[in-house]
């Protein structure tokens, strides 16, 4: 299984802050798991998830789209950050 | 030296005291500082509530990396970092950073160094509950300049 | 803005009491402070007391001075300057500087130039009483670049 | 008359603090000033006052040797400062 997060502005407008999806070769890597949400979800998904901006983390790590995704990590999409 | 603390509270925070611990050393002899309020105004608007949401994990993760970074960089004794979530009204305290050292360039420039990371890297986001309704704060791009200052960080 | 004020004092001030001053205005988003206190080693001298002499009424003036260009030079709010005088010992507070901005670049960069100041232009001096004796501290060659970063001051 | 000041080592070094120069055109700058306190107190004063680091205010402001004195400035001399 692939743990999921959404944060902020993406939380929001996905409508979601956290899902699950089982671990298979399609989504093996960070892109292939964007590509799999995308196609379960539809074009808001792919909107908000392909925007220029999104960022994305692999077990709290920040990551590249061709990151490798293992079974039992937990991914996270989120947009530009604003703390401090 | 390794006397790094990070906490991520809904409570407020007491500078005299987080002082206190940064200068407990008797070879310290600067302590440089930053703290952020929460402004009534922001591009004009008048907020009445900010939100801070966090990454819960990731957000103690990546500042303890900072801090660690920080203390390779300079000659360092201390950090304290404390940063607030959840909803905060104008004047109220946002985020602290300490930094106590030997001498007072390496406590100015990890202090700015610690902060240009929290606002550029470490994921907290703003939403402001204002007059004209509620809304994320953007990224400023003047903080991702200030960032680049210091050449590559951890990711 | 022209909330500047500048003390000059032998008893110890509070850090907590100072930035609550600072952050009085509900406009203010940033505080950055530097608080310097006598360390116990000094180029591997034990310090048992750091004697401050002032030029009473230049310090002032000179300081005031410096605190108004500051105040020319970004967008600042408000400044708060404490040095101690007299004696004091190891781990006590020497000095504060303290400055409220609507953005943080703004009060880091005035803080330090203040600070600089302080170490390289008012008429301060310290006189370490060691294991060794007593003597006068020398002026450090890196105050004197430290100051330089800022070009031209009032004399 | 001038009121003269000597600060931190330059004070104990010629041990006193605070000493009254009568005004005349003889002390009409900074420059003949010192040469004036050299005159009357001999070598000891002219090392302290002639060393390249010591610095001069007029007026508490900062003071080259050309500087020009009248009746009742107030003058100082001391070591480079160590504040801070």
């Amino acid at each position: 299984m692939l743990e999921i997060l959404f944060f902020a502005r993406l939380r929001e407008q996905l409508g979601v802050g956290r899902l699950q999806v089982p671990y298979s070769d399609a989504v093996a890597t960070l892109a292939g798991l964007q590509d799999h949400l995308i196609a379960e979800h539809g074009e808001l998904w792919a909107q908000a998830l392909q925007a220029e901006n999104v960022l994305r983390a692999v077990n709290q790590d920040m990551a590249a789209l061709d990151s490798a995704l293992a079974a039992g990590d937990e991914v996270a999409f989120f947009p530009p950050v604003t703390g401090g | 030296m390794n006397d790094l603390k990070v906490s991520i509270q809904t409570q407020d925070f007491d500078v005299a005291q987080l002082q206190r611990e940064l200068g407990s050393l008797d070879t310290t002899g600067a302590i440089a500082s930053f703290t952020g309020l929460v402004r009534s105004n922001n591009a004009d608007r008048q907020v009445a509530v900010m939100e801070l949401e966090h990454y819960p994990g990731m957000t103690e993760r990546s500042i303890e990396k900072i801090m660690a970074e920080a203390s390779q960089r300079w000659q360092l004794q201390a950090i304290r970092v404390v940063h607030r979530v959840g909803a905060l009204r104008p004047g109220e305290q946002i985020v602290y950073v300490g930094v106590a050292s030997g001498h007072r360039g390496d406590a100015f420039a990890a202090c700015e160094f610690v902060m240009d990371y929290l606002k550029t890297r470490a994921p907290f986001w703003k939403k402001e509950l204002t007059s004209a309704g509620e809304h994320w704060v953007e990224e400023r791009t003047s903080d991702q300049h200030s960032a680049q200052r210091w050449g590559a960080s951890p990711k």
